[in-house]
């Protein structure tokens, strides 16, 4: 049906997996050097990409910095989400819900109980990196205990559905002053590891100061990192089969071994988890969590990123985030250069508002356009050069 | 004068070329039969005249289809049923959350004139022909089986008084019964003037309904003739009617010669 | 390494003036982070341009300090991540902001302000949450003070009387809850109870509202929302025949609403209290900026938002004027010249007092009441004064 | 007791407004099984024309123009967009909308501004007393337009062959093609009867006594988003159930936030997703929603 | 993993009745299946017999009576925890994604006999790997066996009808099971496609001595591979026995097969 399906599907079939799929093997040993180049330039693609990665810390600026930090908080949420809505076809529009449990959540375990604005506010004060764990852990939860619906609705209702945990969560953000701190939100206890602290003291290494923005910048790759990877693994494994199968027909899956209810929970879960840790990332990136900001604009920010990016798939989320995170970033910082756009204040049309023209034209071409989203573009510049074989 | 007139027609799914120069003629009045095997492009074929490739992401690559003289080309779906051509397609596609009733009205929508008279003079001879949509007609048409399911198609595509009936492999699934009494109801639609162009796995039976036959086979009319001509020809006779000379051990040929162990891990 | 440290402490540059970030020997940089697409829109766009038209002004007089002021302008759409990048994107490079519109993103950053930032935010948000910091300086009185004024107006006309349930209906978020401490407070000594209503900023009609206050047997109404809201509210209450006086916070009025089915309403008996003149007034501040602002942008709207953008402004100017003439236009400089203004009076009918970041400028309020006949809408019912609740009252932050 | 009578025939009279914002929701749904995210742009385009027109050529023909635009709108987001996705996913097209609602939505709150805009109706503020209860002469009229723009949709709907094409082609475009169904047809004529609606319900969401059109007044129609699933996605009897539920709810949890404040102030926005995730929790189709069937 | 092979309890159909809104789609059926052995269900179209198969497993849920595989009973067991029991069926309408690959669609069937759940598999534990490359192995054998080693990988979508309806049956015979339910597994096919298929079903039911349940309209393939038949009508089975005492039955003629021979 959908020509968005098939990169959750078969995208990314040149792969290094240990068994390639037997299917691709007449195929695969047919093109077995043009594969193992291809896989050659690929690995060194990528220690590239990682070496410069690694470096950026040393070259730029706080705002460029916290621009790149927000976009890995924000690809590691829609991962999940991808996981959820693009190779399970659960659409869910309350995935803020599930950051703001997990920035909150860290807030409180990793806080001290303090008063502030007038009310005090419950913190746990425990070891920051076991709050982190346990605000992940947290929105698992929170995910768990919307099961009854995540695991019986699907579609247009399971999408409605989850915008009521929207607004029942700004509610509770408002209004739980002791443990969200109401509209003024709460301050972020910085992460702490092995002794390091990730917060604004300066730390000077090889002669460029290191604050929190450079710190944690290492932390949000490694999570990004693993995210990534583990969602990988699951969407090519065993677990991501089931979860296509339930999203293209779930009673085939269900005579198939697969149990239907708990596994749209268990994915659902699993989404909010990297939800959550998204929110933990935002939340050390803000230094302080506000209510606002997980409103239903952020959700529908991420279904535009998994849709830009393209559906199902890993590399799409990433893509999709950095892309909305960017975007804006880039038309404010450049609005003077750019053609059309003015700033602020001088009766043009604004950064802000190019920004949301743009990426609104981009959720509509991307589907139109590029099938596989952005990160389809690759593949569909391999099968361009690589003949398909025909099938007689 | 034929009715329909298909020529040297070509059809491409992208890269995928599923037709190739293929002529066929369908002459008023007669029951048309197009055999073939899977993948052969019978569907295709259908799908070509009555102008829903686009659905599959299909396209016409070259040749005219004609229906009384008039071309089909570049026409849309709802102009090609107005013309009077209308298609059951495969797998029968009944409107499966609508009523039989409502499925029955969604099949008198193509008509040009909405003479209400009219419908109901078609519906009572749907009704005279299938007896068991009446029956049904309040019934949501995706609990009926299949084999109703096949009727309701049938039926509705009959509510607009096509002049030719395209039929994609009517008898798929049904009991030899049922089969045999779709087969009359074809006999008996041809026989008030409809022309038929039935596309049937059934070699059989359809060589036994139709005046004429064309085999496809990937792609291209590898056989054509009358009917009877055809039925003792001996390909067709091995490929489709599954007769085979010799009375030898049957030519299992796939499956023979594999064998499936029992999985021990 | 590009970002290797070099030493970008603070200099001395010509005229023996001390200087650093945003400062040149030609240009003082300040940054405004505002919202022009989101839902403060309204305010963020008379704010902006006011002070825009500030800095024309204060050029065209010759600058300040020898040097021209040049204000960047971030629009963050009241998104929380936009206005923390769009902080961070100026911060290395501007004195300090003239404007910061959304008190939670501001409370975002104070850790930052105030611990190696350290340059003068002046938000456009009047929340007693703000005050503590001497870096962040709200310019008025805070939306408690403010409520308690309009509260301590009430009786002072002997529209209520101890004894009374009065009906207040608040934003969620901390301009209202604010505002309810205010008013919680000034009921407190006056005898009233207060009847809450919480709504939010979706909320745009108060029909529900009304009916539940109407059947509480309220005698007076305090509304602390925003200006359509305020228009439902008096326009509903009106249309149905009930007679209270309803009093609201400076935001709680635009001058477009006179136009609305509510227009006649609003005229009839409702109050707004303010920490400064009105643009309509005749005094000569109002006067000369309304002119001003006319001129500069022809098709624009006259409302308050344009005197606090204005006033805000005027101040970093004075403000700036202090630090040259104590030669040190460094971030630190700034935050002494503001301490040292005790009695600042910018022309808006009241005086400012800047000497303890915990405290209010002022005490005190204007109370005006909207009129269509005059230029902004709105005309003064009573000159600045500090009700007798405010004394002693200390916003608890 | 007449709090409560006033508190529900205000639910009411909201109520009928958002079934008919909902009841656009659920048409499109019917004719193409897309969920129509960008329903909220339809309204405020409608109301917007509205808004600016009023002056010049009298309320009256200003609603028409309104509602033709808000139409045109819709026609020409099935026509320039939608229909190029035929045969997607139906959460795909969902996002797509979504895509369509930003572009929109930017583009008509930067030509708002910041105005605060009438409508210019009639009514005026003006309201009619029933014994205790006053009620706003808008309110009426919103009642019985809806009622009125309801019934004749659901007659429409029952006896024409349009509702029946719709219906086909929203199950299975291509065989209803083959039935000769006009599916651009069926599907703008969808959208264009969704954007009317929701340009008389901007009318009614934006005159007394709310003091008029801004660009926030889109958010209201989130509210039509619980309506359309309480009662039922494909059920127009449902956005009619659903809306006055959510109306009704919406009033009372206003109305009694006083005695309330146990699940905290301001709860009238929440309540109606509350209750609507009750619904679902016993009926996931909603109320009169049909239950996917599944036949294998 | 899995335990010791032990041949297949019977199947026993008791008395099960399936009521729609207004219909008894099965009333009362009774039939058993013995182990090892094919058993047709015939009976003309809306007779229940998918209705049947969907209670088997688990999809619907019977108003009455009871399904016993072995000491188990199966009514009102989800379907996978049917299918943890080792019964796998195939659809007479297909039901597969048509972008999956027919390699990736096969690995679903044997969803049930791997291990590796999320953690397994997003650590990529070498556990799991193991496990994939052992299961694929099987896939291609199974692949092999019914012809489709060829096009493993080819998304199903792609595929001729025929093609697919094998891709179904290989699915299923992915999952190991000890009962298997065919609906309809030659429809739309060629005379010689029907022949090649109906040899791999006797050829499964030659290697892996399972039970097959085999709901089908060509006569000539429920003749050749059934030791058993059950005729439903109207919901109600009409009659039984062995192929040849089914044919000859009048009640069977009059209702399903018609007068004339339909091997013609
Ligand atoms: N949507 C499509 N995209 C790509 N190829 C297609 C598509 N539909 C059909 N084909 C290919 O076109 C060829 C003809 O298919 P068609 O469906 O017409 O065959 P058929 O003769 O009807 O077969 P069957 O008997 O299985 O129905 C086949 O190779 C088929 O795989
Ligand atoms: N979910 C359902 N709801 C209501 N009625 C149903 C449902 N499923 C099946 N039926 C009805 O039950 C009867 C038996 O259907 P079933 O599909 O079992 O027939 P069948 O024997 O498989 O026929 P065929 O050979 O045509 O496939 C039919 O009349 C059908 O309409
Ligand atoms: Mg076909
Ligand atoms: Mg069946």
């Amino acid at each position: 049906m959908s020509d968005t399906r098939s990169p959750a599907d078969h995208a990314e079939s040149p792969s290094p997996s240990p068994s390639p799929s037997p299917g691709r093997a007449p195929v695969a040993t047919a093109t077995a050097g043009n594969l193992r180049r291809r896989l050659g330039a690929r690995s060194v693609w990528a220690a590239a990409a990682g070496l410069v990665l690694l470096a950026l810390p040393f070259y730029l600026d706080r705002f460029w910095l916290q621009a790149g930090l927000f976009a890995m908080a924000a690809a590691i949420g829609a991962i999940g989400l991808n996981l959820l809505t693009g190779a399970t076809g659960q659409l869910s529009m309350g995935h803020a819900f599930f950051l703001a449990v997990g920035a909150y959540g860290y807030c409180a375990l990793a806080g001290d109980g303090s008063t502030a604005g007038g009310h005090t506010l419950v913190g746990l004060g425990l070891p920051s990196w076991l709050a982190a764990i346990l605000a992940v852990a947290l929105a698992g939860v929170a995910g768990g205990l919307f099961s009854p619906i995540a695991g019986r609705l699907r579609g247009a209702y399971l999408g409605i559905a989850t915008l009521a945990l929207i607004f029942i969560g700004q509610h509770v953000l408002f209004n739980a002053t002791s443990v969200t701190g109401g509209f003024n939100g709460r301050a972020v206890e910085p992460l702490s590891l092995f002794g390091f602290d990730f917060d604004d003291t300066e730390t000077v290494i090889a002669a460029v100061p290191f604050q929190s923005a450079e710190k944690l910048w290492y932390v949000s790759l490694a999570a990004l990192l693993c995210g990534a990877l583990f969602a990988r693994g699951v969407l090519r494994g065993r677990p991501g089969r089931a979860m296509n199968a339930l999203r293209d027909h779930s009673i085939a899956a269900g005579v198939m071994g697969v149990p239907v209810a708990r596994y749209r929970a268990s994915v659902f879960v699993l989404s909010s988890m990297y939800a959550g840790l998204a929110g933990v990332l935002l939340a050390l990136i803000f230094q302080r969590t506000v209510p606002d900001y997980f409103g239903m604009v952020l959700s529908l920010e991420y279904l535009a990123m998994i849709v830009i990016g393209g559906l199902g798939t890993v590399a799409g989320a990433v893509v999709g985030a950095a892309f909305v995170s960017l975007l804006p970033q880039l038309l404010t910082r450049y609005s003077d250069a750019l053609p059309l756009v003015s700033a602020p204040g001088t009766g043009g049309v604004s950064p802000g508002e190019v920004s949301r023209y743009l990426y609104g034209a981009a959720v509509v071409a991307a589907v139109l356009f590029l099938p596989g989203g952005l990160a389809g573009i690759t593949r569909i510049v391999r099968t361009r050069t690589t003949p398909t074989k025909e099938r007689t | 004068m034929a009715s329909l007139q298909v020529h040297a027609l070509s059809v491409g799914y992208g890269p995928v070329r599923a037709l190739r120069s293929v002529s066929l003629e369908v002459p008023a009045g007669a029951v048309v039969v197009v055999l073939g095997g899977n993948g052969a492009g019978k569907s295709t074929l259908l799908r070509a005249v009555s102008r829903t490739l686009a659905f599959h992401r299909g396209a016409v690559t070259g040749g005219t289809i004609s229906f009384d003289g008039r071309p089909l080309d570049g026409l849309g779906p709802d102009r090609v049923v107005a013309a009077g051509v209308v298609q059951v397609p495969e797998g029968r596609q009944v409107f499966t959350r609508m009523t039989v009733a409502d499925n029955l009205r969604a099949g008198a929508l193509g008509r040009r004139t909405a003479a209400r008279a009219d419908a109901a003079r078609s519906l009572a001879r749907v009704h005279e022909l299938f007896p068991v949509l009446a029956q049904r007609a309040r019934q949501r048409a995706g609990l009926l089986s299949g084999g109703e399911q096949q009727m309701l198609a049938l039926g509705r595509a009959l509510m607009s008084r096509p002049r030719l009936l395209l039929l994609d492999e009517p008898t798929l699934g049904l009991a030899p019964k049922m089969a045999a009494t779709i087969a009359e109801t074809i006999t008996e639609i041809n026989a008030s003037g409809t022309s038929v162009l039935l596309v049937e796995q059934n070699a059989a039976l359809a060589l036994r309904l139709s005046s004429h036959a064309y085999v496809l086979e990937v792609g291209e009319v590898t056989l054509d003739g009358p009917a009877a001509e055809l039925a003792a020809s001996d390909e067709v006779r091995r490929r489709y009617l599954g007769i085979t000379d010799e009375a030898g051990p049957a030519p299992a040929s796939a499956g023979a010669g594999r064998e499936l162990r029992r999985w021990t891990a | 390494s590009g970002k290797a440290k070099t030493d970008d402490g603070d200099k001395t540059a010509a005229g023996g003036v001390k200087t650093g970030a945003g400062v040149s020997d030609k240009v003082i940089r300040l940054g405004a982070l505002t919202d022009m697409t989101g839902v403060y829109a309204s305010l963020g766009k008379s704010v902006t341009q006011a002070q825009q038209l500030w800095a024309k002004q204060t050029n065209a007089a010759g600058g300040i300090c020898g040097r021209t002021i040049e204000l960047t302008v971030r629009d963050h759409g009241y998104d929380p991540q936009k206005a923390l990048a769009a902080y961070t994107e100026l911060e290395p490079s501007v004195l300090g902001y003239t404007q910061f519109i959304g008190s939670p993103f501001v409370a975002a950053v104070k850790q930052r302000i105030d611990g190696q930032d350290k340059g003068l935010v002046i938000p456009q948000a009047w929340s007693a949450s703000l005050l503590g910091s001497p870096y962040i300086r709200t310019v008025g009185a805070t939306y408690d003070i403010e409520t308690i004024n309009a509260i301590g107006f009430l009786l002072d006309e002997k529209r209520i009387a101890s004894g009374d349930k009065i009906g207040h209906v608040y934003f969620e978020g901390d301009y209202g809850e604010n505002a309810l401490a205010g008013a919680k407070h000034a009921a407190s000594k006056a005898g009233l109870t207060i009847v809450e209503q919480k709504i939010k900023p979706t909320d745009n009609d108060m029909t529900a509202q009304v009916a539940a206050l109407k059947q509480a047997g309220v005698k007076a109404l305090v509304i602390s929302a925003g200006p359509r809201q305020a228009a439902s509210l008096v326009g509903v209450a009106a249309a149905g025949g009930w007679n209270v006086p309803i009093v609201g916070n400076n935001s709680a009025f635009s001058p477009q609403l006179l136009a609305t089915p509510a227009g006649a309403a609003l005229q009839k008996d409702y109050y707004v209290a303010s920490s400064a003149l009105p643009i309509g007034s005749t005094e000569a501040g109002p006067a000369a900026l309304a002119a001003a602002y006319k001129a500069e942008y022809p098709d624009a709207g006259l409302d308050n938002g344009v005197v606090a953008g204005f006033t805000a402004g005027s101040l970093f100017g004075e403000v700036l004027k202090k630090a040259c003439t104590d030669k040190d236009l460094t971030r630190e400089g700034i935050r002494k010249a503001l301490l040292s203004l005790k009695a600042y009076d910018n022309g808006f009918g009241i005086t400012h007092d800047f000497s303890d970041p915990k405290a209010p400028s002022t005490r005190e309020s204007v109370i005006m009441k909207p009129d269509a006949a005059v230029p902004g809408g709105m005309k003064v019912v009573k000159e600045a004064a500090a009700a007798a609740a405010t004394t002693g009252f200390s916003s608890a932050s | 007791m007449s709090t409560f009578l006033e508190l529900l025939l205000g639910g009411i009279s909201m109520g009928s407004v958002y079934a008919l914002i909902a009841l656009g929701f659920v048409i499109i749904f019917k004719a193409t099984e897309v969920v129509n995210f960008a329903h909220a742009s339809l309204l405020l385009a409608g109301g917007y024309v509205t808004a600016t027109l009023h002056e010049e050529i009298g309320f009256w023909a200003a609603l028409l123009v309104g509602t033709l635009a808000a139409a045109s709108v819709g026609a020409a987001i099935e026509f320039l967009v939608m229909r190029r996705y035929r045969g997607q996913d139906q959460s795909v097209l969902a996002i797509v909308t979504i895509g369509v609602d930003i572009l929109l939505i930017t583009d008509l709150t930067r030509r708002i501004g910041t105005d605060v805009l009438p409508l210019g109706d009639p009514w005026g503020d003006r309201v009619v007393h029933f014994g205790p209860v006053t009620l706003a002469q808008t309110r009426i009229a919103a009642i019985l337009a809806a009622g009125l723009l309801i019934t004749v949709f659901l007659l429409v709907f029952r006896h024409t062959s349009w509702g029946v094409a719709m219906r086909a082609a929203a199950e299975k475009p291509e065989t209803a093609a083959l039935m000769g169904v006009r599916l651009g047809r069926v599907s703008i004529a969808a959208w264009a009867v969704a954007g009317a609606l929701a340009a008389v319900a901007a009318l009614f969401l934006t005159v007394f006594p709310t003091p008029g059109l801004e660009r926030a007044t889109s958010l209201a129609a989130l509210k039509a988003f619980p309506a359309a699933i309480l009662g039922g996605l494909d059920s127009t009897t449902g956005a009619l159930a659903g809306g006055l539920i959510v109306g009704v709810t919406e009033a009372l949890a206003t109305g009694y936030q006083g005695q309330l404040t146990f699940l905290g102030r301001g709860i009238g926005d929440l309540a109606p997703y509350l209750v609507m995730v009750g619904v679902l929790l016993i009926r996931p189709a909603g109320l009169f929603g049909t239950k996917e069937l599944a036949r294998v | 993993m899995s335990a010791p092979w032990s041949p297949p309890p019977p199947l026993t159909v008791t008395d099960v009745t399936v009521r729609f809104a207004g219909l008894t789609a099965l009333d009362r059926v009774s039939f058993t299946v013995d182990p090892g052995s094919v058993h047709a269900v015939i009976g003309p179209n809306g007779a229940g017999k998918s209705t049947c198969f969907n209670v088997l497993s688990g999809v619907y849920r019977a108003s009455g009576g009871s399904v016993r595989f072995g000491a188990g009973e199966l009514t009102g067991l989800a379907p996978h925890a049917v299918a943890s029991l080792g019964i796998a069926r195939t659809f007479q309408n297909l039901a597969l994604s048509p972008h999956t690959t027919v390699a990736e669609s096969l690995l679903l069937g044997r969803h049930r006999l791997m291990r590796s759940g999320f953690l397994a598999a997003g650590l990529r534990l070498p556990a799991a790997a193991r496990e994939d490359r052992l299961h694929r192995e099987r896939v291609r054998e199974i692949a092999e066996f019914v012809g489709l080693e060829g096009d493993l990988g080819a998304p199903t979508g792609s595929l001729p009808y025929g093609k697919q309806k094998l891709v179904e049956l290989a699915r299923a015979l992915c999952m190991e099971p000890r009962l298997l339910l065919l609906d309809e597994p030659v429809a739309g096919m060629t005379a010689d496609e029907r022949q090649r298929t109906a040899a791999v079903i006797a050829g499964v039911r030659d290697g892996l001595g399972i039970s097959i349940v085999l709901v089908e309209h060509d006569m000539g393939v429920v003749m050749r591979l059934a030791d058993a038949v059950t005729v439903l009508d109207f919901g109600r089975r009409i009659g039984g026995g062995t192929p040849a005492q089914v044919q000859n039955d009048p009640a069977v003629v009059r209702a399903y097969l018609g007068e004339e021979d339909p091997a013609a």
